[in-house]
């Protein structure tokens, strides 16, 4: 395989282990006062209380919602094209023999 | 053991079959006994399943005539055509066999601990081991008919599954409209037989790719049959069904089902490549494949980005990488007359598609596991309600990462060596397909990024605070899967050569599938 | 439903039972065979169905014993197809013994019962598959439209 | 394309094919949508069982048969094994709807639909 | 525009139809090699005189036994959606 003659999986372990490595090295490097359970794991917002963890969690309709702005124009009638009623997918898939159909008997024409 | 390997191609298909019959009487007398014979018989199949393979791999074409006085007798003596059904086992069918027979058995273990919270077990894993049949039955016959009925025992018991947590409204909706899909694809199918069948009077597949002369009626039979299967593996613009099947089916069965839809994939490739061949006008069926492939990678997951049902989400990447096997597959059909080409590109473009068959069973077969998972601990399969899971379920979170690493193409995951060949090959042909291709790896990985984030990460949620991990059983699935993934990472060279490269001869070489059933005549 | 359906039924119930066993046994020699009777028995168990209701006919005939007499079917149905794996999968194994295994004159004969091998065997097998296939769909999608709930 | 006229059994094939296909997509109804399917499948059935007709042909069964040639017996399998698949699809389909009935109400193919998007 | 794709998309798979009507082989003269094999040889090597059945069986057995399967699939499909639910439904 020319394709995978450049590419070892072995280099990316060894890539990884070497990560690791640097990390734990960052990782013991680090504040040795830091101690579990005590007011230095809480939430410092500005001396305020910090909202709920419902409140904190990002939840999966925020994420991206830029993105799907950006690409409103596709995304409008996509999604409306999905109407989840079995007739519409009857009618796609008639659409497409018939359209497959015509291409090939087109392509016998010429 | 020679005997054992003479007759493993019926076998791996008459004992599940056997089972499943003998399931509901077994499970009247007791429970256990009934899980024991269902992972029992997946084990012993996956066992013959690789010892087929090993022989086929040596000794070539696997030919098995059933009623007939010898199993290598395919056409009567003193005659030109064969009359009985024959099964023919190749390297491409047997690869199918090796990847439905694994994530069946994983995908079984792992329903075992979903079972006990249900009712109606002994129906369940019938229909289990049925699905498993109509899989196996569908890759290795070499009979158009026989093709037919193993697709509809596939559709019936798929639909049966899907619909099986009854008490939800979307599970029957769910299995009708896969049933539905079901029924009217196999019926086109079942006409364009009958169109083969009117002009050559054959029904073994060989005998009419050796007869086929791409008549009129062939093109509006290879029409037919050629969207009738692009519709039940969920190509692009006929895809809608999947979401709503996939979401809905229960633990275990979604990959199954989603393997189910890769057989008929199979059937699109056999169709195409082995029925039709080089008779066909290659390039433009080429074309349309490769067209339905780069709107199925789109479509797929653009609208898998703004899915917020985790299952959903997961049915849409399904979609979008099959998009991935069609495209590699398809510059191989469109370079099929063209030898130079093919040498060049197009086989490595089709070892890259059928490569990311098998690699993309066992990541999505391990998402939809950790998928039902998560269902099964929280009772919703919505992401806006999930969060901090990451806490509670430290095993289904590390597999969800390495699925998720592999399905995005991330090295040194195996579905990077399957994109990467698909992507250096494509290049050749057409760069524009090739960066639509890489575009789409990177909106998979942002989908799943924000899939993590949501259900994995972020502050222990309190109403999810007594959350457990999933029972062992549903952990040594997802685990089987994932040891072979990082196998298959770290030995990517050595699956090519020997289980993909020959599955991608299988398809180029015609000649080689009709000689073994007409002998040269 | 009335009375006049009921008798009728169960003058009727009889002939309609043994026509379908009838065209099962023949299958080799006339028109017919395991699905055409079995789905002419079922017919039979339909007809009782309806004329007597699904809630007393399911008091006598359960639902598992449709299942226990399909799941045996469908085990003699695969048995012999087993049966002749010595040779192939589906070896008609049965041609030439003694039992149902005598070849007919070749051209237009009267028929011969003990002919085609494991071909009546397998249509009997079918039959009772179908039998208790079609009267259990009948009979589930009766009580169900019935909102009885069946038994596991 | 000599005996054109002789082919009339197929193009009631095509019609039955086309009326199914025409109730498939435009009937919203569920139950009307299996009739649509059952038709489909009465025309795809009828099509193999019309491709084994010999002119003036007999049934293909040896007992007591009459001079003559003999009709194809292979499609007639084949229309056995697809009116059975028929009839298990059929059951299969009208049991899914009648409990889409019992929990939504409805069976009609918009308003009983939970998913979409 | 979804009511004129289906009315286009179906007018030509209805030309398609009757394209296949008018192309396919004249009604009642069907070509017929693997089937002259099975009216032939039914008798002597099944010993059935019923040549369908004989093809039901033995020469196409096993779809025979696919068929069954199916049945069976189905019957173990609506019996398990009429299952007794132990849970509660949603409505």
């Amino acid at each position: 395989m020319a394709s995978l003659a450049f590419w070892n999986p072995i280099a990316c372990i060894i890539a990884f282990v070497v990560l690791v490595a640097i990390i734990y090295l960052f990782r013991s490097r680090g504040q040795k006062k830091y101690k579990k359970g005590t007011a230095q794991t809480q939430i410092f917002l500005s001396g305020e209380k910090p909202p709920d963890a419902e409140q904190r969690h990002i939840r999966a309709h925020n994420i991206y919602w830029g993105f799907f702005q950006a690409l409103k124009q596709y995304y409008d009638p996509t999604i409306k094209a999905h109407t989840g009623i079995i007739n519409d997918y009857i009618i796609w898939f008639i659409t497409l023999v018939a359209v497959t159909a015509v291409i090939l008997f087109i392509v016998w024409l010429t | 053991m020679h005997t054992l390997v003479a007759h493993s191609a019926i076998l791996i298909i008459a004992i599940p079959l056997l089972a499943a019959f003998l399931t509901p009487l077994i499970s009247r007398v007791s429970k256990k006994a009934r899980d024991i014979l269902v992972i029992a018989t997946l084990v012993f199949v996956e066992f013959l399943v690789i010892i087929l393979a090993k022989d086929i791999y040596l000794n070539g074409i696997h030919i098995y005539t059933l009623g007939a006085s010898s199993p290598s007798l395919t056409i009567p003596e003193h005659y030109m055509v064969p009359v009985r059904i024959i099964l023919e086992v190749d390297a491409m069918s047997i690869f199918m066999g090796i990847i439905s027979a694994t994530v069946s058995l994983a995908a079984t273990i792992y329903s075992i601990s979903f079972m006990k919270e249900e009712t109606g077990g002994d129906r369940f894993y019938t229909l289990l081991l049925l699905l498993v049949v109509g899989m196996l039955g569908l890759e290795f016959t070499g009979d158009m008919f026989n093709m037919f009925v193993f697709l509809e025992i596939l559709s019936i018991s798929g639909a049966a599954l899907a619909a099986f947590r009854t008490r939800f409204a979307d599970a029957l909706e769910g299995g009708f409209k896969y049933i539905v899909i079901s029924a009217v694809g196999a019926l086109v199918i079942l006409f364009a037989i009958g169109i083969f069948y009117s002009q050559y009077n054959l029904l073994n597949i060989a005998a009419l790719a050796q007869a086929m002369q791409y008549t009129m009626l062939d093109k509006i039979a290879l029409a037919l049959l050629a969207m009738a299967f692009t519709m039940k593996l969920a190509g692009v613009p006929m895809h809608m069904w999947a979401p709503d099947t996939y979401s809905v089916a229960p633990a275990g069965t979604t990959p199954m089902i989603y393997i189910a839809s890769q057989a008929c994939l199979y059937g699109l490739f056999r169709t195409c490549f082995t029925l039709y061949g080089v008779t066909l006008n290659t390039a433009t069926i080429g074309w349309i494949v490769i067209i339905i492939g780069v709107l199925s990678m789109f479509v797929g997951v653009t609208m898998a980005v703004h899915q917020s049902d985790v299952k959903r989400l997961m049915a849409y990447h399904a979609i979008s990488q099959s998009g991935y096997m069609l495209l590699g597959v398809g510059v191989g059909l469109a370079v099929l007359g063209n030898p130079e080409a093919l040498a060049s590109y197009g086989r490595e473009a089709m070892s890259g598609g059928i490569f990311h068959i098998i690699n993309n069973a066992l990541y999505k077969g391990l998402l939809f596991l950790t998928a039902e998972a998560l269902f099964f601990r929280l009772g919703t399969r919505d992401l806006n309600k999930m969060g901090g899971m990451c806490r509670n379920m430290k095993y289904t979170s590390i597999f969800f990462i390495i699925g998720a690493l592999a399905i995005s193409g991330i090295p040194p995951f195996n579905g990077f060596t399957s994109k990467l060949m698909i992507y250096e090959s494509v290049y050749r042909f057409n760069p524009i397909l090739s960066v639509i291709a890489m575009l789409v790896s990177i909106i998979t990985l942002a989908s799943f990024t924000k899939a993590f984030q949501a259900a994995f990460t972020g502050p222990a949620l309190p109403q999810y605070k007594d959350v457990k991990e999933v029972p062992k059983p549903m952990l040594i699935g997802m685990g089987i899967l994932t040891i072979i993934i990082i196998f298959f990472s770290l030995f990517p060279g050595l699956i090519v050569n020997s289980i993909v490269n020959p599955a991608t001869d299988a398809l180029i070489n015609q000649a080689t599938y009709i000689n073994a059933v007409m002998g040269g005549l | 439903m009335s009375k006049i359906v009921r008798t009728i039924s169960n003058l009727l119930i009889l002939f309609i039972l043994t026509f379908g066993l009838y065209v099962i046994m023949h299958g080799h020699l006339t028109p017919g065979g395991g699905f055409q009777g079995g789905a002419v028995f079922a017919s039979g168990i339909a007809l009782l169905i309806v004329a007597f209701g699904s809630y007393n006919i399911q008091k006598k005939l359960k639902e598992h014993h449709f299942s226990i007499l399909e799941s045996s079917g469908a085990m003699i149905f695969i048995g012999l197809a087993f049966g002749g794996i010595a040779t192939v999968f589906f070896y008609n194994f049965l041609v030439g013994s003694p039992l149902f295994g005598h070849i007919p004159p070749p051209g237009s004969n009267p028929g011969d019962i003990w002919t085609a091998g494991i071909i009546p065997l397998m249509n009997i097998a079918v039959g009772l598959k179908v039998i208790a296939g079609l009267s259990v769909i009948v009979l589930v999608m009766a009580l169900a439209s019935s909102k009885i709930e069946i038994e596991e | 394309m000599t005996g054109t006229i002789f082919n009339i059994p197929f193009l009631a094939v095509a019609a039955l094919v086309g009326i199914a296909l025409y109730i498939i997509i435009s009937q919203r109804n569920l139950i009307k949508l299996v009739m649509g399917i059952t038709i489909l499948e009465s025309g795809v059935n009828l099509f193999l069982i019309t491709l084994g007709y010999r002119a003036a042909g007999i049934a293909p069964i040896y007992t007591n048969a009459p001079e003559g040639v003999m009709v194809l017996p292979v499609p007639q399998a084949l229309t056995l094994t697809s009116i059975v698949i028929g009839v298990a699809t059929t059951a299969l389909m009208l049991s899914m709807i009648m409990l889409t009935y019992r929990h939504t109400g409805d069976i009609d193919s918009e308003k009983s639909r939970r998913m979409k998007g | 525009m979804r009511k004129t794709t289906a009315v286009i998309s179906l007018g030509i798979i209805i030309a398609i139809l009757i394209a296949t009507a008018l192309l396919i082989h004249p009604f009642g003269h069907p070509p017929s090699q693997m089937d002259d094999y099975i009216i032939e040889n039914t008798q002597s090597e099944t010993g059935a005189n019923n040549a369908v059945t004989s093809v039901v069986f033995d020469y196409r057995g096993f779809d025979t036994l696919g068929e069954a399967t199916i049945l069976f699939t189905a019957v173990t499909g609506v019996v398990m959606l009429f299952r007794r639910k132990r849970q509660p439904t949603d409505v």
